[in-house]
């Protein structure tokens, strides 16, 4: 029972509960008080929900230091040791970026399977024409559910990489806003539970976009699912300004910006969209959470608002969010091919900037996911040219990274499969998108199941499978333990042929008039055969998470002790023991190099210059020699 | 102390100068939205000329690029 | 260190990339085009993905081969060799992307004008969405329907909106769509060029019901049409059979849609027909059974998720606060006439 | 960037500096949004009705505020305990006065003259005065806060960022009004 109570996640919920009741009260008793009756289902659960979430934060302990700041004691550092056993760490307060970084990536990971629950009842619905298995209401709550849970899922997985590897890889100690980095972190479980909330009040019928005049009427249960997505996106902001301050701020002495492993460049353009974007999405769900509890008309005509308003508000983020998962995720192919084809990166500033470049024209764009919505031509036409100049920087990375394997020594272990694999399927998703980014195409492909197999296989090739890769990859520096290759191997081909039936069936059906957000379709089509193959695509994609499962649990178990540098990277990470104890980097190293001079003899790219000069550098192929500047 | 009180004393002195500008500007401002019949780039002129004021006087932006200002 | 020739992979690009473009140009991939303006958005579409499929077969080309010619073979160890990378190679893989989009940009350009320019002598048509149906205003003519009869090589300007969420107008095989938005009156124009039966299609998501928002779309030739014209001015006037009262609720159950889910000659549709089903009794979902009386329908349309007739879906929108009594009423009233 | 070799001891106040910033840049967002809404949806129009003095007098309150707010940075920097509380709570008062302005006196007027919350120029109106008060109150709480710890003698020349942060707050929320009272009370 005390184990169980220290744990903060348990506190958490006991206060959260606790919490959610006093908000209930609190909000009858006003209301009895302002002489309307006590109970009203949207205000009085609106209310709640926001005591409960605070509540369950405060029980969690994210208050805490900032409480004892306040009331004038002094916090101090945050605290890096800790008593009893270790895994209690992971499911409490902890301001150790490493521990946070797990925290981060198995939400992620349970996030993502829930989402691909929601999945399969709708690959399960559309297997075959007709309603079989639920109701239409039932299919769009599962079908908005899967959108943001995935997408939060996302969020929490470019974090979660983000958090653990930034300090690793800058020689940071830690990441410049602990107690910060934390709470960004436990803001996110209270927002999840809002999420699937919203199912037991109505679920929400508007699709992850939710928009009005739609989203402003209707269940309940929408108001939970805007809640949820605001909470999600604050912690995104939060996480951002640690993401930037760190990469600004923390940098090992002699790591330029160009001297960045090439991850952080991903990460850093990411960050920025994460800190300026997000505040837009967040105000316009608030805004329609304001049309609903208090009538105020945004976007309602009647009363002087404009529907089209919130989508300008709402696009200006979620096109610029795709770049969040994105980025990081390109940041991951081009950190991990040059292991792989032992060779250094082609082009790394080119590649560098490329995510600069793409992360800035992401916000002059937004307007193409509303090129039917009847803007004036001239509006369509220049985003039709900004959309396009997106595929520019795009293309920049692409050739770098074919350019990067010529004439390499290519391995085919696990994470390199997984690259392969985010290749086929970002090419897909890229080469669709000029479709869709020419006006008069897009108008016809619109809200069809072609732009859902393209944004599935953008998402794929620029997330899901670089996310795979750098899990495995990282696993031993996570955990100290190789997973099961074989099982690796397995995973990745019934994922590849899974996906690449199930978005190949988007495509066909989306070219021939499928529209997206359907329960069911018309027979006469002629579509069953084609849907059904998806539906067993997106079947074997859940299947093989399984098998990643499976591999994951046993080999954190019972895998093999793994070696100090399985890869024989030269990115400074695996310069510290695995798992890495303590402070991570609690003297920085010296950066003297570049940290993709594969190939190139005697360079290197780190020192570790404490006191005594036994020097250990980071050379990988060449034997340690006296170090040397690198050229470049 | 002394340099001290003289830091302060400048300090205050830019304080008060900075604080008599935003005094002017929003009477101007308030002036112009009487006078003028389509007075929007104006104010929007002088809005962010006070902004300017504040972010740089008052925030003390530069201190994100120099570090000599205030080093406690 | 030897060096490897990039001819293979190149000679590769061309023998697959040709191929695959001239395939994707010719292949009938969308739905047969019905409508003049279609002709450019297909060409279009076929130019970007000729493009497409060349540019797929240069990186699957280079990639593939590399994958091949360089894979490390057993007992390797070594590095390869350090190219950092090559600016005018960088250079032309951003000029030349730069200039394709470019001349796609201004093509698109062109089209989207074209197809959105007015043109002499055309034929208005208004367009309602609202959950779940549509309604068509001709004008012209005074007809109101819930069928979309169109005359062929007639160019049409619909002007679309909706009274209560967003609402898309599509027609797979007039190939554009254009959002129906409460507030607003968007204009997207078509000239039909091929007599036959199409769907409308709502196309943004729209509630429960949005799967099934569908309306019949039939283009015909000229005499059709007004022959249709013709048929549609008689019956709007209201039957000598019906009370006022019923005639009133006739025509609000054609305006407000009721009649695009509901037949009334007792045939199966989205919702129950209303042909004798006042007085029936009526078996619901949970099991039990109702007898439809006023009070009935009352709340099955006021609030029709209370009650759901077994194998339905409840996708009725609720017109509770949408419905003056007096015109509840009209419509009970109409219901009740059809025996 | 040299590479110079040195056991780095990390710059906490310039860290301190950016984060707050990168907060502040990306609260205003909030801001700039409503800011946007507010002329997207109606235009430069206003009603007439608005209490001009009042605006005004809001205002000018506002503006004071931050001068004492600065004043207050200025005399813990340069070691003057007594001006810093002195400053501080000439600070809190005027911002509670700005609240009672706002919410209690112009919120009870506005719907009177035409202006309800739920339509028209009240969308507007409420949602930006609102927001902005909910900020102006988190301010007040936080110089409070800095209030009562610099009472305990937690600050000195050497180390005041409790004051600077909370100082920096209270300027952002000055420098929203600065744009949010023309955009309410003057354009036409």
């Amino acid at each position: 029972m005390r184990l169980l109570w220290s744990l903060g996640l348990i506190r958490g919920l006991v206060w959260g509960i606790v919490g959610t009741a006093i908000g209930i009260g609190f909000t009858m008793l006003v209301r009895m008080a302002l002489g309307k009756p006590a109970w009203e289902t949207a205000p009085v659960t609106f209310v709640a929900a926001v005591f409960g979430t605070l509540a369950f934060l405060a029980g969690v302990g994210a208050f805490a230091d900032w409480w004892r700041w306040a009331s004038g004691e002094e916090a101090g550092d945050p605290p890096h040791h800790h008593e009893g056993p270790e895994w209690v760490r992971y499911f409490n307060f902890d301001t150790d970026h490493k521990i946070i970084g797990v925290q981060y990536t198995i939400t992620s990971l349970v996030l993502m399977f829930a989402a691909g629950i929601m999945a399969l009842i709708m690959r399960l619905e559309l297997a075959q024409s007709g309603l079989q298995f639920v109701t239409p209401e039932q299919f769009n709550s599962a079908m908005g559910l899967h959108g943001i849970v995935m997408i939060g899922s996302i969020l929490l997985g470019v974090a979660g990489m983000a958090n653990y590897l930034l300090p690793l890889m800058l020689g940071a100690p830690d990441m410049a806003f602990p107690r910060l980095n934390a709470l960004s972190f436990w803001v996110a479980p209270p927002a999840a539970i809002l999420l699937f909330l919203s199912l037991a009040f109505g679920g929400f019928d508007t699709g992850w976009t939710g928009y009005p005049p739609l989203g402003a009427v209707g269940a309940t249960g929408k108001q939970f699912f805007y809640l949820g997505v605001f909470f999600l996106g604050f912690s995104s902001i939060l996480g951002a300004i640690n993401f930037i301050t760190t990469t600004l701020k923390m940098r090992a002495p002699g790591m330029s910006m160009f001297r960045m492993p090439i991850f952080v460049w991903g990460v850093f353009a990411a960050a920025w969209i994460q800190l300026t974007g997000t505040q837009f999405i967040g105000t316009s769900f608030l805004m329609v959470v304001l049309e609903r509890l208090l009538g105020m008309g945004f976007f309602d005509p009647e009363k002087g608002g404009d529907p089209v308003l919130f989508q300008h508000i709402f696009w200006f983020y979620s096109h610029p969010a795709v770049y969040i998962f994105v980025l990081p995720g390109l940041g991951v192919i081009s950190e991990l091919l040059p292991v792989f084809v032992r060779k250094p990166l082609f082009g790394y500033k080119w590649v560098a900037l490329s995510s600069m470049g793409i992360a800035t024209v992401g916000f002059l764009v937004w307007a193409h996911h509303m090129f039917t919505v009847g803007l004036p031509n001239e509006a369509n036409t220049f985003f039709m040219f900004t959309t396009m100049l997106v595929a520019v920087p795009t293309g920049v990375k692409f050739f770098s990274w074919v350019a990067t394997m010529w004439g390499g020594k290519i391995e085919f272990r696990t994470p390199m499969l997984f690259l392969l694999g985010a290749f086929v399927t970002f090419l897909l998703g890229g080469l669709t998108g000029p479709f869709l980014a020419v006006v008069p195409v897009d108008q016809y492909l619109h809200d069809t199941y072609f732009v859902v197999g393209h944004f599935h296989n953008t998402m794929f090739g620029g997330f899901v499978f670089p996310f795979l890769a750098a899990i495995y990859y990282w696993f031993p520096k996570v955990t100290g333990r190789m997973y099961s290759e074989r099982l690796g191997k397995v995973h990745f081909w019934l994922m590849l042929v899974g996906f690449v039936a199930q978005t190949g069936s988007m495509f066909q059906t989306g070219l021939f008039g499928m529209r997206r957000r359907i329960a069911d379709y018309d027979p006469s089509l002629g579509f069953d055969t084609i849907h059904l193959i998806g539906s067993i695509g997106g079947y074997l994609v859940f299947f093989s998470m399984l098998i990643f499962a499976y591999n994951m649990i046993r080999s954190l178990v019972a895998g093999e002790k793994a070696p100090a540098n399985p890869w024989n990277s030269r990115s400074l990470e695996w310069l510290l023991p695995s798992p890495v104890k303590g402070v991570s980097w609690p003297t920085p190293p010296v950066v003297v190099g570049h940290p993709y001079d594969y190939g190139v003899p005697n360079a290197t790219f780190v020192r570790l210059a404490p006191a005594g000069g036994s020097d250990r550098s980071s050379q990988t192929t060449t034997p340690a020699h006296e170090t040397k500047e690198a050229n470049r | 102390m002394n340099t001290l009180e003289q830091l302060r004393a400048k300090k205050m002195r830019v304080g008060w100068l900075v604080g008599a500008g935003l005094a002017v500007t929003t009477v101007v401002e308030y002036y112009i939205a009487v006078g003028l019949a389509r007075p929007l780039v104006p104010l929007a002129i002088v809005a962010l000329i006070k902004a300017w004021l504040i972010v740089v006087y008052f925030m003390h932006i530069k201190q994100l690029w120099t570090s000599e200002e205030g080093g406690h | 260190m030897k060096r490897h020739s990039v001819l293979i992979p190149t000679v590769l690009t061309f023998l697959l990339g040709i191929p695959l473009a001239v395939l994707l140009w010719k292949a009938p991939l969308l739905p047969p085009n019905a409508v003049r303006e279609g002709d450019l958005v297909d060409f279009l579409f076929r130019l970007i993905a000729a493009i497409a499929g060349f540019v797929f077969a240069l990186i699957v080309s280079f990639v593939g081969y590399s994958l091949i010619a360089f894979r490390r073979r057993p007992g390797d160890t070594s590095d390869g060799p350090p190219m950092h990378g090559n600016v005018p190679l960088e250079v032309t893989w951003t000029v030349v992307p730069l200039l394709v989009i470019f001349g796609v940009g201004f093509l698109g350009t062109w089209v989207l004008f074209e197809i959105d320019r007015p043109k002499p002598n055309e034929m208005t048509v208004r367009v309602t969405g609202f959950q779940f149906a549509w309604l068509f205003e001709y004008p012209a003519y005074g007809i109101r329907t819930n069928e979309l009869v169109l005359p062929v090589e007639q160019p049409i300007k619909f002007e679309v909106t909706a009274t209560d969420v967003i609402h898309s107008f599509w027609v797979p095989e007039f190939r554009m769509k254009i959002d129906t938005i409460p507030g607003r009156i968007n204009v997207k124009r078509y000239t039909p060029t091929r007599i036959g039966e199409y769907t409308l299609r709502c196309a943004e998501l729209c509630g429960a019901g949005h799967y099934a928002m569908l309306a019949r779309v039939r283009v015909v030739s000229g005499s059709e049409f007004l022959q249709w014209v013709a048929q549609q001015s008689g019956a709007q006037a209201p039957e000598e059979t019906l009370s006022p009262l019923a005639a009133r609720g006739k025509e609000l159950s054609d305006q407000l849609g009721c009649l695009a889910c509901h037949t009334t000659d007792g045939s199966p549709s989205v919702g129950p027909t209303w042909k004798g089903l006042f007085g029936k009794e009526e078996p619901l979902a949970d099991g039990t059974t109702v007898l439809v009386d006023e009070a009935y329908l009352r709340t099955s349309i006021l609030r029709p998720g209370e009650q759901i007739v077994a194998g339905y879906q409840n996708i009725m929108p609720a017109y509770e606060g949408r419905l003056s009594d007096e015109d509840l009423e009209a419509i009970i009233e109409y219901i009740k006439t059809l025996k | 960037m040299s590479t110079h070799v040195s056991h780095a001891t990390y710059d906490r106040l310039a860290i301190n500096r950016l984060g707050l910033w990168l907060f502040i840049f990306s609260d205003a967002l909030i801001f700039a949004i409503l800011l946007i809404t507010r002329f997207a949806l109606f235009g430069t129009s206003r009603p007439e009705e608005l209490n001009q003095a009042l605006g005004l007098g809001l205002t000018v309150i506002l503006l004071v505020s931050s001068l004492t707010a600065y004043r207050a940075e200025a005399a813990i920097a340069t070691g003057d305990r007594s001006g810093l509380l002195r400053n501080l709570l000439l600070t809190i008062i005027f911002g509670t006065l700005f609240l009672v302005g706002v919410v209690g006196w112009e919120w009870r007027e506005a719907p009177h003259l035409g202006i309800v919350p739920q339509e028209g120029y009240g969308i507007a109106f409420f949602s930006m005065t609102g927001l902005h008060a909910f900020h102006v109150l988190t301010g007040v709480l936080l110089l409070l806060i800095v209030f009562f710890n610099a009472r305990r003698g937690a600050y000195g020349p050497d180390n005041y960022w409790g004051v600077e942060a909370a100082v920096k707050y209270w300027h952002f929320v000055d420098v929203v009004w600065v744009f949010f009272y023309p955009a309410l009370y003057l354009v036409r």
